[in-house]
């Protein structure tokens, strides 16, 4: 006679290894993944890899053009500004601080935004009303205004231009894991786990986590673009960055009188910005397929 | 007559692993005017089957026959749009879970009115204004819905599928189903998940069809007692490969297939006297999982007879209509057929 | 259906309640910086005066704020409307092309468009489409709502219907100057609004493509067409209506920092100029209005989703 | 997807739609910054200028811009006595003031209205003299209060002016932006209402164009009602102020605006570049320099001052920042100035040399050296900020520290009256053409760091030479006199001038007639608009 468990015990793969498995076969997912890593390790070692300091001005080499323009330089490889900077030194000092500034952003909403939203889910009575109500008024906010708000209060500079991005898209993020852990909350599996006595940390831990994986994915991209996109335009807008921190958008705001002279000095921080979402989506969406495919 | 014939289909579905053949070369031969049950275990591939007959393929699937003739037409050779005009016409389907198979925002009386039997475009957009034609459509929903034993149509055709219970909802589906008089209605698990009384009156339902309206049915389900008293016709279905397939008597009088064999034993027969506490019968081991499938014959591994030899792939032997694939088969002594010979 | 209603206008009144306790906060903060024991008494008086529609006066031109913001946020408000009917008409189709052939040539053109709509920083395009005056010689106008020519006077704040208020002293020509004035902004706008709303058809339609009562409809042998007009649209309305819903102030905060670029005189245009020069009541009017539109709308959305979505019908009874 | 094409005609068909430039009755000026009022009188700068002393109101005489002569405008002819202390005007008979919907006036102008527009600058006792302008008098510290001694009323359309001593520079007086003439009927109208305040911002005068509606964007003119000069052919004049120069130029060439001023510095080369635009340069007395504060050590030595000069590379500083929109200099005074005096050298960018001299007296080479600069850039300077980053790293290759601190006008205010700075990055614009004008608030003991004097600079020979200047009827000896002062700024290097400024204005080559006066604002009298070619055939 046969074992009974004969099948079920070939090399079923753990999930993760599973879902890298399939994100493997996705090459734009993989190039994307490259080019995080890349951009990680821009961020990581700007002050080596900068060709110039981003504040050195060459007097005699003023707004030169890309090197592939005519009239270029090859010591400056993306040309230089109108006070003879290195224009490829202040796009990575823009990307190092733009980028890290995003990222962690993104890092301090989704441990505060897990926290808040998983104790929001599993309560009931006047605590989770209260913060639903909190949250329904925060949400109809718009996040430019809480950002402009929050500056005001605290005053202009770049770390407050962050805390009050990350104030402004927490809500967001709380009320999307808060639906998504309700969600899994009144499935089968949760009930079945909770009358095993399973409390809330380990009904959270394997019971909820593991499922909301993808809508987790989703709402981190989600609030990673948007802050990126809410650091450059409050950098824009001059109520970031102050005169000497060259962030992205500041640089852009900073050009923007250079723009028929050299429209490379806007162009450039512009295509940063746009790549950097650009690559991080392009990633995120491929672990999500991933494990959309893995559960399937 | 056959009325559906189809000879080594195959549907292979491509996933992240690789491809996956979940159907094996299966042969059916549904004869004009019969109820057909096929049976299988849930995930074995009978609704796969009803899909590729239907041509509902999704697009990482892959669906080879040999033949698969309805009637004298080749559907495997038909386009799709010459498919859809014979799937409205000459074959319906309804599922298990009816509700789900409704639209949630259109009443009842607007989806059946959508398979009448197409009228000119003209007729159609009048039958909108004038009064008229509209009430001689409201007069064929009502005979059709009384057909299936629908008592207070007014009421069911105003509501929105929500309103209705899954039963209503079955005979609904069932009078869309036999609003254009298929030749062959293929039931797929029709009645999982519903009450007795309603299951019953839903295979009364079906019986009728066929002997009133000489319907053509394909009987899908996992319950082998449910629906073999209804059938003239049966085949099984283990891991998409069809083991046996046969008439009625052929498969319950002398069944020859291991895996038939140990169906038929799951039928509890009370007065045979099932030992006080004794276990019930059922093979060993469990269905394996789509992408860990066994070479060869698929029960290899849960079959009380296997040999070495069975990890090559059976041949299907026909014995005046009883069909069978298997390596080791039941033989009865009447049998005078020329046996397979084995080592 | 009443039931609902009330449910609704409760749920609204504790919300705009936290609302203005909000910006109660922060114009305390902002003007008067203290807080005494009085501020229980001073929040009432406060609230007793926004519900006169009395924000205060601006410092920068003793205007009533009130007024300012209204006037200001319906400008923003009639580019969101054209950003709005831009991406429908552009977004919608294509998503419903990329929800019907997911994962072939179509649909990664498709949501390729989409990703590249998403990731452009809209103040960056707004640049770029200032610039094109002089790049491409296109004499679309770049700058504020309407011609400094036309002298439109405040009637009903909405400058559409203004400037056609004028119509006998000069045609229709102001009128059309206003919405030339719209198109760049609505443009860019409608940039990233089309790339939202091409990623939420095209989710919604992937959903109801999967449903069962598709297959049925297949198997009726209706045409792909026939599914799609029939079945697939009114079913997967509701969900990209109910997310758009969600992104509202998303769409705001875009379209804020889209009039910084072009100079139009909309809400965004009238935060930046008033906190630059100081007068830092507009905040909390501004959220009270901006909020207390988005919050009114949601509300209104949510009844429109209820009459168009027979199966939301089920929330009228089950909810309490 | 089918909507797609329509769209995309719908585009098409309003980028070939009539832009504003089309209609030849109105006229659209953008303007770099909002008037602080519309009264020349009390306003100096540029802004108030161009949107004031040639649209609404007129002179006595004015300076004919090519002849530099003075010809009529109120008044008909001039008689001047022999010892050139009194002047005699004749007036027009037939000048209307503006009819506006605040104000309609029941006479023409006469000598009441000419007296009464004098006498504000003039008498502390005048009702209007403190209006909008609180307890300073500082708003009319030009030369020509102290000049005039009363003003008679002859007739009705005569009126004389009495001097207090000789002097030829009266006509240039009245000729500046400053000797427009009011209404006192409306005047005494608005006394009688309680709001004399009103004078200045809902003017009435005699221009060819008049007040119509102003808010913070946009300035309404319409064409004067009952002109008595040649009508003007733009009904609608229209300033729009649009502070950011990118967008100006872009709404040039989208034809939102038909004339723009003060393009970017570094616009200009573009600019001159494009055929479809035109571009009107003109030399102004507007400096741009770089003040040391001399009552701070070290700069209270000259020879800091001129080491520190030396460190500093001018040209960069002027393709950098002013790219072609000025001129370098070494004078305060402009080169077509008659004072100019021609002899004064340049100053050389040598790093090494100044360097060394630093060493010699023994310079603090930790010292922070602070240079503030206003965070607004005005009309001295397109980008103080640039400026200011460009001198710190010319200091910082010879190991100089500097730091840069950007001030709001009210922090900038107190700063300087406090003199808590060693740096100051500033300019200077004179009212008029008189090199006096230029010097005494900047080196005067009298003026405070606020009023011009950032040097804190007080030297009494250098005062006295000033004084005796400016009485000083012989023409000759002025000049030596300012020829020898400018040797002596130069010897101590008080300032450090970094460039004379141009003032750039550009117009589609629709427009026609355009005069520019760097002194007194534009003029938009003779301009005219026609139809571009392109639309011409359209039509």
């Amino acid at each position: 006679m046969l074992i009974n468990n004969e099948f079920n015990e070939q090399k079923i793969q753990s999930p993760l290894r599973y879902i890298w498995l399939i994100f493997k076969s996705k090459n734009i997912a993989v190039v994307a993944m490259w080019a995080i890593i890349t951009l990680l390790m821009v961020t990581l070692f700007t002050p080596y890899i900068m060709p110039y300091s981003p504040t050195l001005q060459h007097p005699d080499m003023l707004l030169l053009p890309p090197y592939w323009a005519e009239g270029a330089n090859p010591a400056h490889l993306l040309g230089t500004d109108d006070l003879g900077r290195d224009t490829l030194s202040r796009l990575l000092k823009g990307i190092q601080l733009t980028l890290a500034g995003a990222l962690s952003i993104t890092l301090v909403i989704s441990m505060l935004g897990l926290l808040i939203g998983a104790t929001a889910a599993l309560t009931q009575g006047v605590k989770a009303s209260i913060m639903h109500h909190l949250l329904d008024a925060l949400l109809t906010i718009p996040t430019i205004l809480t950002a402009l708000i929050l500056i005001v209060l605290f005053g202009m500079s770049y770390e407050n231009s962050l805390l009050a991005i990350s104030l402004s898209l927490l809500p967001q993020f709380i009320r999307g894991i808060y639906i998504s852990i309700e969600n899994e909350l009144n499935k089968q599996h949760i009930i079945a786990l909770r009358l095993d006595g399973a409390r809330n940390l380990r009904l959270l831990r394997f019971g909820i986590f593991p499922n909301i994986l993808e809508p987790l994915v989703t709402l981190l991209t989600r609030i990673f673009t948007m802050a990126i996109l809410e650091i450059t335009t409050l950098g824009f807008l001059g109520f970031g960055a102050n005169a000497n921190e060259i962030e992205l958008g500041a640089l852009i705001s900073k050009s923007l009188e250079l723009v028929y002279l050299s429209p490379y000095l806007v162009l450039f921080p512009g295509v940063a910005i746009f790549l950097i979402i650009i690559v991080f989506n392009v990633f995120a969406e491929g672990v999500r397929h991933a494990i959309i495919e893995g559960e399937e | 007559m056959a009325l559906l014939d189809i000879r080594n289909l195959s549907i292979d579905i491509i996933t992240a692993q690789g491809k996956i053949r979940v159907i094996d070369k299966a042969n059916l031969n549904i004869i004009d005017g019969s109820i057909h049950g096929l049976v299988g275990e849930s995930g074995s591939g009978k609704s796969l089957i009803a899909k590729a007959i239907l041509g509902l393929h999704n697009e990482n699937w892959i669906v080879t026959a040999d033949r698969m003739f309805l009637g004298n037409i080749d559907l495997s050779k038909l386009s799709s749009r010459a498919r859809r005009k014979i799937m409205g016409t000459e074959i319906a389907i309804i599922f298990q879970n009816p509700r789900s198979y409704l639209d949630p925002s259109k009443k009842i009386f607007d989806q059946i009115r959508e398979v009448l039997p197409k009228k000119s475009h003209h007729k159609r957009f009048f039958s909108k204004v004038v009064p008229k034609l509209r009430a001689s459509e409201q007069q064929i929903i009502k005979e059709l819905l009384h057909k299936v034993g629908v008592q207070n149509d007014q009421a069911v055709v105003q509501s929105y599928p929500y309103e209705l219970s899954e039963g209503i909802c079955q005979k609904v589906m069932i009078a869309m189903a036999i609003a254009n008089n298929p030749r062959l209605l293929i039931a797929d698990e029709p009645t999982t998940s519903m009450e007795a009384v309603t299951q019953a009156q839903i295979f009364r339902l079906l019986y009728k069809l066929n002997q009133l309206h000489n319907m053509t049915i394909l009987l899908l389900s996992n319950n082998f007692g449910s629906i073999s008293n209804l059938s003239d016709y049966i085949s099984l279905i283990y891991c998409g490969q069809i083991v046996e397939s046969g008439s009625y008597k052929q498969i319950v009088n002398s069944p020859m297939h291991p895996y038939t064999q140990a169906m038929i034993k799951t039928i509890i027969e009370f007065d045979d006297g099932v030992d006080h506490k004794g276990q019930l019968y059922t093979l060993p081991g469990s269905i394996p999982p789509a992408n860990q499938l066994p070479i060869g014959c698929r029960l290899g591994p849960r079959c009380p007879k296997a040999q070495r030899t069975c990890v090559s792939n059976p041949e299907a032997v026909n014995y005046k209509g009883h069909i069978i694939r298997c390596h080791f088969p039941q033989l009865d002594d009447k049998k005078d057929a020329n046996t397979p010979h084995n080592k | 259906m009443f039931n609902y209603l009330l449910r609704r206008i409760y749920l609204l009144s504790i919300t705009a309640f936290i609302l203005t306790l909000l910006a109660f906060t922060i114009e305390h903060w902002t003007v008067h910086t203290q807080i005494d024991d009085n501020t229980f008494s001073h929040y009432f008086s406060y609230l007793n005066s926004i519900i006169k529609g009395d924000f205060g006066v601006s410092i920068i031109d003793n205007q009533p704020i009130f007024n300012t913001g209204l006037v200001a946020f319906s400008s923003t408000l009639e580019l969101c409307f054209f950003a709005f009917i831009i991406a429908i008409i552009i977004g919608m189709p294509l998503g419903i092309f990329a929800g019907l052939d997911r994962n072939n040539g179509v649909d990664y053109t498709i949501m390729t468009i989409a990703l590249i709509g998403l990731a452009l920083p809209v103040f960056w395009v707004a640049i770029i489409f200032t610039i094109l005056p002089h790049a491409l010689g296109i004499t679309l106008p770049i700058d504020g709502n309407i011609s400094p020519i036309y002298e439109i006077p405040v009637v009903t704040g909405l400058l559409l219907i203004d400037s056609l208020l004028v119509t006998e002293r000069y045609q229709l020509d102001a009128f059309l100057n206003h919405l030339t004035h719209l198109i760049l902004p609505s443009t860019v706008l409608a940039l990233f609004l089309t790339s939202e709303i091409i990623r939420l058809t095209r989710h919604a339609i992937t959903m109801v493509m999967k449903s069962n009562y598709i297959k049925a409809a297949h198997t009726k042998g209706l045409t792909r067409w026939q599914i799609v007009y029939r079945h697939v649209l009114k079913n997967a309305l509701p969900p990209i209506i109910h997310q758009i819903r969600l992104q509202l102030s998303t769409i705001i905060s875009f379209a804020m920092a889209i009039e910084i670029v072009f100079s139009y005189q909309g809400a965004g245009m009238w935060l930046f100029a008033s906190i630059h020069q100081g007068d830092y009541l507009v905040l909390s009017a501004a959220l009270l209005i901006i909020s207390g539109f988005i919050l009114i709308s949601s509300i209104i959305i949510d009844f429109i989703l209820v009459l168009i979505s027979p199966s939301k019908r089920k929330s009228l009874y089950a909810d309490q | 997807m089918r909507f797609l094409p329509l769209y995309i005609s719908l585009l098409l068909l309003t980028a070939c739609y009539q832009t504003e430039s089309t209609l030849t009755d109105s006229l659209i000026y953008c303007a770099d910054k909002s008037p602080t009022s519309l009264n020349p009188q009390i306003s100096h700068d540029i802004a108030s200028l161009d949107a004031t002393t040639h649209q609404l109101y007129n002179r006595l005489v004015k300076i004919e811009l090519i002849s530099k002569r003075f010809v009529a405008d109120i008044a008909t002819h001039w008689v001047i006595n022999e010892d050139k202390t009194r002047y005699t005007f004749f007036l027009r008979k037939d000048i209307n003031f503006h009819h506006t919907d605040y104000f309609t006036p029941s006479r023409p102008l006469n000598a009441d209205d000419v007296i009464f527009s004098f006498k504000r600058m003039l008498s502390k006792k005048h009702p209007f003299h403190f209006v909008n302008g609180e307890a300073d008098n500082y708003r009319y510290n030009h030369p020509f209060s102290s000049l005039v001694q009363d003003i008679i009323k002859i007739d009705d359309h005569t009126i004389t002016f009495l001097l207090n001593k000789p002097d030829a520079t009266l006509l240039a007086n009245l000729a500046a932006h400053y000797g427009v003439i009011h209404s006192q009927e409306y005047a005494l109208q608005l006394l009688k209402t309680g709001h004399p305040e009103k004078i200045d911002y809902f003017p009435i005068g005699t221009g060819p164009y008049q007040f119509k509606q102003k808010n913070k964007q946009i300035i309404r003119y319409q064409a004067h009602k009952f002109p008595w000069q040649a009508p003007v052919t733009i009904n609608n004049l229209i300033f729009d102020i649009t502070p950011n120069s990118t967008k100006r130029y872009a709404k040039l060439l989208s034809g939102e605006c038909d004339i723009i001023t003060n393009p970017a510095s570094s616009q200009i080369k573009q600019i001159s570049k494009n055929k479809s635009v035109l571009l009107s340069s003109q030399p102004t007395g507007n400096i741009s320099l770089l003040s040391f504060n001399t009552k701070s050590s070290p700069f209270d030595k000259k020879e800091v001052r001129h080491a520190l000069s030396e460190a500093i590379n001018l040209d960069t500083i002027l393709d950098a920042v002013f790219f072609e929109t000025a001129v370098a200099t070494n004078n305060l005074l402009p080169k077509h100035s008659w004072a100019y005096n021609p002899r004064t050298k340049k100053t050389t960018f040598s790093p090494q040399q100044s360097m060394t001299k630093l060493k010699v007296i023994n310079f603090d080479f930790n010292k922070n050296i602070r240079i503030i600069a206003p965070i607004k850039n005005s009309i001295f300077n397109p980008n103080f900020y640039k400026t200011a980053e460009l001198i710190q790293s010319n200091w910082a290759d010879i190991g100089i520290k500097s730091e840069i601190i950007l001030l709001r006008e009210s922090e900038l205010h107190n700063t300087l009256l406090t003199g808590d700075y060693d740096i100051y990055l500033t300019g200077s614009s004179p009212y008029i053409k008189d090199p006096d004008n230029l010097f005494r608030p900047l080196l005067s003991c009298n003026a405070n760091s606020f009023e011009g004097n950032s040097s804190q600079w007080c030297d009494e020979t250098m005062q006295n030479l000033l004084d005796a200047t400016l009485l000083e009827t012989n023409f000759i000896q002025r000049v030596k006199n300012y020829y020898q002062l400018q040797e002596m700024i130069q010897a101590q290097r008080i300032y450090l001038p970094i460039a004379h400024l141009l003032r750039f204005d550009v117009f589609n080559k629709n427009i026609s007639g355009l005069l520019v006066d760097p002194l007194t604002g534009i003029d938009f009298q003779a301009v005219r608009k026609v139809l571009p070619i392109n639309k011409v055939k359209a039509h």
